[in-house]
């Protein structure tokens, strides 16, 4: 993990924060593995956020300092990682990792030892732990709110069969567990089922097995890596005329570099975001157009849709926070986290007991007509269509997904 | 397990098996005939791939980069073998225990130099034959696979040729079987050996391209082909290059059969089965001497 | 004599550093040296004694750590008895690969042992009740009495079983179990012709080194409060307790202890400072060096400095 | 008994019968089964077929290292000396384990038989710095070492000078009259004849003649087999 240190202290300010000690706000972040890509331009985002908050004068007067360490996306790393935060750089404030498999290992920790977790975007990571100082900035809640969108665009198109392909890790195993409950309820009858490990390459095995299957929806969860591999046996391979729907859990198909190296090849996959443009939140098209130029210096993803707005929420609820309570005290904060709802760019966040969020609301969106290396398209309307949640449909399927994805 | 997606894992399964001879072909020379402890060829191989994604970053075809890099990994490899000849086998004594210990420690400086260089993150490569399928009839068999199929089956098939037809082949053979006696016929073994390490190491480059067209690499992809490399080179027999495609396509067949009928997750305990049970059975491998 | 004082001051040492102010990572760090403290110890018996060189010390040491969250999740079992069980466990696949030593010597040998890594580690993979290859988060039982925190008394625990394996290893090396191994590294063929019963033997050595290798890994769980099958039977642990005896020196009990201690702080001190690749290519740059500029090791090198010091005066 | 390793067959059908104390010459020309024999004799191979009686007990099925505790020991063709251990603590090896003597009797009576066999100066020194005479005779202390009632002496003389191979004969000479059975493996026509009570000849698996020295020199059949058809 290089020791990533970011003091940023703005010149004309300086003299005011410059006697107390900083406040430190440390994170262990994905620059490199399967979520680097996530993770650089989440830390932008918080990067930009400091210097915001430095700006209107820091945290109780006192500068804010962040300090990050790349966890590599290995979940093995992030133990070593929080502890030293905690007792070598003796941090203020955590955020967790980008990421569910990241995160999980450092629950246990922060319970132990009573600290205070903004989450960043894991999934249920807490459903074992049971945290009670843990607040996730991700747009979704428990396997309902996230597949119920999936499954039910799908059975409105008459879909009966589905399968299931799942990593072998704490996201997808959560994810997959919930929606095959949920599947199971709405009466739709899983006709195949693969596990995989993290570190699989070739998928044209288990695409193959799909094909045999004729299933009439695919529900995938998958990281990074393996969404990309699976994108490419798909389009190697193909998975035959009966799937009306593909996609569903694939994390990475919402990095840029992801999507502009698929390019074509993710036509027709309907699968799940967090924010594309056509949804209107306050300030959000001001960030996104100061993150653009930064992103463009950093060279990070230059179009910051997935993670940066709600990094960005992160530190303003943070802010909120310890502008209500006066104080930097974890127990106080969280106790005023579980009482309020907190404005930020990506529109009102509460929370439930368990740390996930109140009203869940995740967009499932298909991806159309998008062409090879071209990124700026992505900023149009049309190219990411919003089929669910109701509030904010801009189209309907199209289907079944061979046909929708123009392929051979 | 349906007959047509049965037929379909043998063929995958052959052309997986005759990119795992290609792989292990530069093993069976330096372990199987040379008897050096060579646990760092998958580490170059990954090297291999890795030189040939930087080509690929300057448009070059992951093929002829994989060719380029031939001579320059030719020369590393004689480099390689002169350390190690200096170092260990010069000295007699338990050179076996400590040079075991040189290749592992090499193998670990190149897996971590390239996380230090291009991180941990997966590299791909771009080519015309990567990305699209051969149709026949129902099956879709992946042209990158073919084309490392293609490449491998003339790779294995040119090194037998070299070692079985040409002087310096067989120089090679010779000083395999019996080193004193070659020293006696006037013949410099460390030389001949030098020069069958340096062709070892070169065509790995060749299979490192091959790699990084069957799929991304990413550098510790180098422990699982520890497994492989090895188990094709015990299967096969010391020193038999044959045996080698015949291993390889056990070792790929019975792969991309578990890979279909138990899923991914038991997929790398192929490799280690077979090869404990060659080490078992047959040490001395199917062909063996 | 003095060897037992050396070792009773050692566990003194390590339990009033627990009690005491020092900074709560001294522990989380102190606790890897030590263990590789018992790595290196349990790898020389069986490499630097009987000269078979076991590239599986990462099967033993996974096997390990997962006995012990079996036991922690099945039973809620304390530390000491997790750390016996998957001794024990651990010690059966220790004897299992000495089987192996029947057929296979040398490289063939090694390349087996790697082998019980990835099977190990598969089967792991593939066992849900311990999560699999989801890996599993485990929640620290409440700390007991005298410590502060759970780190220090694992520091305490993994100090005391480093004072336990370099005892059994000083036993072994001096008597007359050491003589018979070293008469099977230098030469098998003879030592059973002189009445060493060669495969009893190695036997012995291949289980009391997996045996503590085990207990080695035993303690890992609750110290990262996860586990998951890729760190737990990673290679670094292979390389790292054959490195730390070739770098201290493979012929005395203390070489090990020199090794693990060397290597182990430089390690720590690296991943603090510049960063955890880093700490791995130290690993094997510093094999590479002593294995080829000072076979000995640093015993080695010790002797000659004497040798060089008494015939010069 | 007989031995094969797969479809070459090292020895077919061999019986032979030595008597206590007897000085027995065991010849042939190489590759006849000479060290095969003797390897499964001494525990290091395992013999298919037909047995091996040891003063009254099958000892086929024992390992090695229980045939040497019975009384079986051998010297090695290619000297095997434990090369990290002084010459002394090479003797000490077989004192403990075979005779069971603790350290310090094991290295009393280790110097005892390093005086007898003449290497008692080299007791300190590496047995990896020994000359090519001093390892023969390394070999000879060990074996002696084991207490043993049957020596077999694998070419302990072969590549010596003439006093060379006086002084190792003399060692043997000494060791039979304590009562010790010698079954001595060599080329060196003149010392087996001169040594031997009686001989075989080994060819191809087979003994091709067995009698006193004298008739076995004069005998055709061994001529052939030394010096081809």
């Amino acid at each position: 993990m290089r020791f990533v240190s970011f003091i940023l202290g703005l010149a004309f300010s300086a003299a005011a924060l410059a006697q107390s000690a900083p406040v430190k706000i440390g994170i262990g972040i994905a620059q490199t593995g399967t979520l680097g890509g996530g993770g650089k331009a989440a830390l932008l985002a918080l990067q930009m956020w400091v210097e915001d908050v430095n700006a209107r004068g820091g945290l109780l007067g006192r500068k804010v300092e962040l300090l990050a360490y790349d966890d590599q996306s290995n979940p093995a790393t992030t133990p070593g990682i929080y502890t030293k935060l905690l007792d070598v750089d003796k941090v203020d404030l955590l955020i967790a990792p980008y990421g569910t498999v990241p995160t999980a290992p450092i629950m246990p920790l922060v319970k132990q030892r009573g600290l205070l977790l903004m989450g960043n975007f894991s999934f249920q990571v807490n459903h074992t732990v049971k945290h009670d100082m843990w607040f996730n900035n991700a747009p979704w809640g428990d396997a309902t709110s996230w597949t119920e969108g999936f499954l039910r665009i799908g059975q409105n198109i008459g879909a009966q069969t589905i399968a299931f392909i799942a990593a072998d890790q704490e996201f997808a195993q959560n994810l997959a567990n919930g929606a095959k409950e949920i599947a199971k309820k709405s009466g739709l009858k899983t006709v195949y089922e693969q596990n995989y490990p993290p570190a699989t390459v070739d998928f044209s095995a288990m695409i193959r097995a799909i094909r045999a299957a004729k299933p009439d929806m695919v529900f995938v969860c998958s990281y990074p890596n393996d969404s990309v591999a699976i994108v490419r046996a798909v389009n190697e391979i193909g998975v035959g005329p009966t799937v009306k729907l593909f996609g569903g859990g694939m994390v990475g198909l919402q990095f840029t570099p992801v999507m502009e190296s698929l390019g074509s090849s993710l036509n027709g996959i309907v699968n799940y975001h967090s924010y594309v443009p056509g949804m209107k939140y306050p300030g959000i098209e001001d960030f996104l157009q100061r993150y653009a130029k930064k992103a463009a210096e950093a060279k990070v993803d230059p179009l910051g849709f997935y993670l940066p707005p709600f990094n960005y929420a992160i530190g303003q609820i943070l802010e909120q926070a310890v502008a209500a309570t006066k104080s930097l005290d974890q127990k106080l904060l969280a106790k005023h986290l579980h009482g309020h709802e907190f404005n930020t760019i990506v529109g009102p966040i509460s929370w439930g007991p368990d740390g996930e969020r109140a009203r869940p609301a995740v967009p499932m969106i298909q991806f159309r007509n998008v062409a090879d290396k071209n990124v700026e398209q992505f900023r149009q309307i049309g190219k990411q269509v919003i089929l669910h949640p109701p509030q904010f449909k801009s189209g309907d399927p199209v289907v079944p997904y061979e046909k929708a994805r123009g392929g051979n | 397990m349906s007959f047509e997606l049965l037929l379909e894992a043998i063929v995958f399964g052959v052309l997986l098996g005759c990119f795992y001879a290609a792989v292990s072909i530069g093993l069976s020379v330096a372990f199987g005939l040379l008897d050096v402890p060579h646990v760092a060829h998958p580490a170059i191989m990954v090297l291999g791939s890795y030189c040939t994604y930087v080509l690929g970053r300057y448009g070059w075809d992951p093929i002829v980069a994989g060719i380029a890099l031939m001579p320059l990994f030719f020369l590393l490899g004689v480099a390689i073998y002169r350390f190690y000849y200096e170092s260990f086998e010069k000295r007699g004594s338990d050179a076996g225990v400590r040079g075991l210990a040189f290749f592992f420690g090499l193998a670990f400086i190149i897996e971590v130099g390239l996380i230090l260089v291009f991180g941990v993150d997966q590299r791909m490569v771009e080519a015309a034959y990567i990305g699209r399928s051969l149709a026949l009839g129902e099956f879709r068999i992946p042209w990158r696979m073919v084309v490392a199929f293609g490449v491998a089956l003339a790779l294995t098939a040119g090194l037998t040729i070299y070692l079985s037809r040409t002087f310096t082949g067989r120089a090679i053979k010779a000083v395999a079987q019996d080193e004193p006696a070659l020293r006696l016929m006037g013949a410099n073994p460390v030389r001949i050996k030098q020069w069958a390490f340096g062709i070892a190491t070169g065509v790995t480059a060749l299979a490192g391209a091959m790699l990084i067209v069957v799929g991304p690499v990413e550098p510790s992809l180098d422990r699982v082909y520890i497994g492989r490399t090895f188990a094709v080179v015990v299967l096969a027999g010391l020193g038999s290059m044959t045996g080698t495609l015949a291993a390889g396509l056990i070792l790929g067949i019975s792969e991309s059969i578990v890979l279909m009928q138990f899923g991914a997750s038991w997929a790398p305990a192929v490799a280690f089965g077979l090869l404990l049970v060659a080490l078992g059975i047959r040490p001395q491998g199917l062909f063996g001497r | 004599m003095k060897f037992w004082i050396g070792m009773a001051v050692t566990v003194a040492l390590a339990a009033g550093l627990a009690l005491s102010r020092t900074n709560e990572y001294f522990f989380y760090a102190g606790f890897v040296v030590l263990q590789f403290v018992v790595l290196a110890t349990a790898w020389n018996i069986l490499g630097g004694y009987a000269g078979y060189v076991n590239f599986g010390t990462a099967a033993f040491f996974g096997i390990g750590a997962y006995t012990a969250v079996v036991l922690f999740k099945a039973a809620g079992a304390p530390l000491a008895l997790q750390i016996l069980a998957a001794a024990a466990i651990s010690g059966l696949l220790g004897f299992g690969t000495g089987l192996l030593t029947l057929r296979l010597r040398g490289i063939f040998f090694s390349i087996a042992t790697v082998a019980v890594i990835f099977i190990m580690e598969t089967a792991m993979v593939n066992w849900r009740y311990v999560g699999g290859a989801t890996g599993m988060q485990l929640l620290r039982p409440p700390v007991m009495e005298p410590f502060e925190s759970y780190t220090r008394m694992l520091f305490v625990a993994m100090a005391i079983l480093a004072v336990i394996a370099v005892s059994i290893a000083r036993y072994i090396e001096v008597s007359w179990i050491g003589r018979g191994l070293r008469a099977i590294r230098d030469s098998e063929e003879a030592a059973e012709c002189f009445g060493v019963p060669t495969l009893k033997l190695k036997l012995f050595a291949c289980t009391v080194s997996g045996a503590l290798m085990g207990a080695a890994g035993a303690a890992m769980p609750m110290y990262m409060s996860f586990i998951e099958p890729p760190s737990s039977f990673s290679l670094t642990y292979s390389v790292s307790a054959l490195a730390m005896p070739m770098i201290g020196g493979t012929s005395h009990w203390l070489g090990p202890v020199i090794g693990a201690v060397l290597l182990g702080s430089v390690q720590q001190i690296v991943t603090v400072t510049i960063s955890n690749e880093i700490n791995v290519l130290v690993v094997g740059v510093l094999l590479v060096v002593f294995v080829v500029a000072a076979p000995d090791g640093v015993l080695g090198l010790l002797k000659k400095l004497r040798w060089l010091l008494r015939s010069s005066r | 008994m007989s031995k094969h390793f797969g479809g070459f067959s090292a020895l077919s059908e061999v019986s032979l019968e030595v008597a206590a104390g007897e000085r027995f010459g065991l010849i042939g020309p190489n590759g006849s089964g000479k060290t095969t024999l003797i390897n499964c004799v001494s525990g290091a191979l395992r013999n298919e077929a037909g047995s091996i009686v040891f003063r009254g007990e099958e000892i086929s099925r024992l390992a090695a290292y229980q045939r040497t505790r019975r009384g079986i020991a051998r010297s090695f063709q290619i000297p095997r000396p434990f090369h990290s251990m002084s010459v002394l603590e090479n003797l000490v090896v077989p004192l403990g384990y075979v005779v069971g003597l603790n350290d310090t009797d094991a290295h009393a009576e280790a110097v005892r038989i390093l005086k007898t066999i003449g290497l008692a100066d080299k007791a300190q020194t590496p047995s990896n710095r020994l000359s090519q005479v001093e390892l023969r005779k390394l070999e000879l202390a060990r074996a002696m070492a084991a207490r043993p009632r049957l020596l077999i002496s694998d070419e302990a003389m072969a590549g010596l000078a003439g006093n060379e191979v006086d002084e190792v004969l003399k060692i043997l000479f000494d060791l039979n009259a304590t009562g010790i059975t010698i079954i001595m493996i060599e080329h060196i026509m003149q010392a087996v004849m001169r040594f031997s009570q009686r001989v075989i000849c080994l060819d191809a698996g087979r003994i091709i003649c067995e009698g006193a020295p004298a008739e076995i020199v004069k005998n055709p059949e061994v001529q052939k087999a030394y010096l081809g058809a």
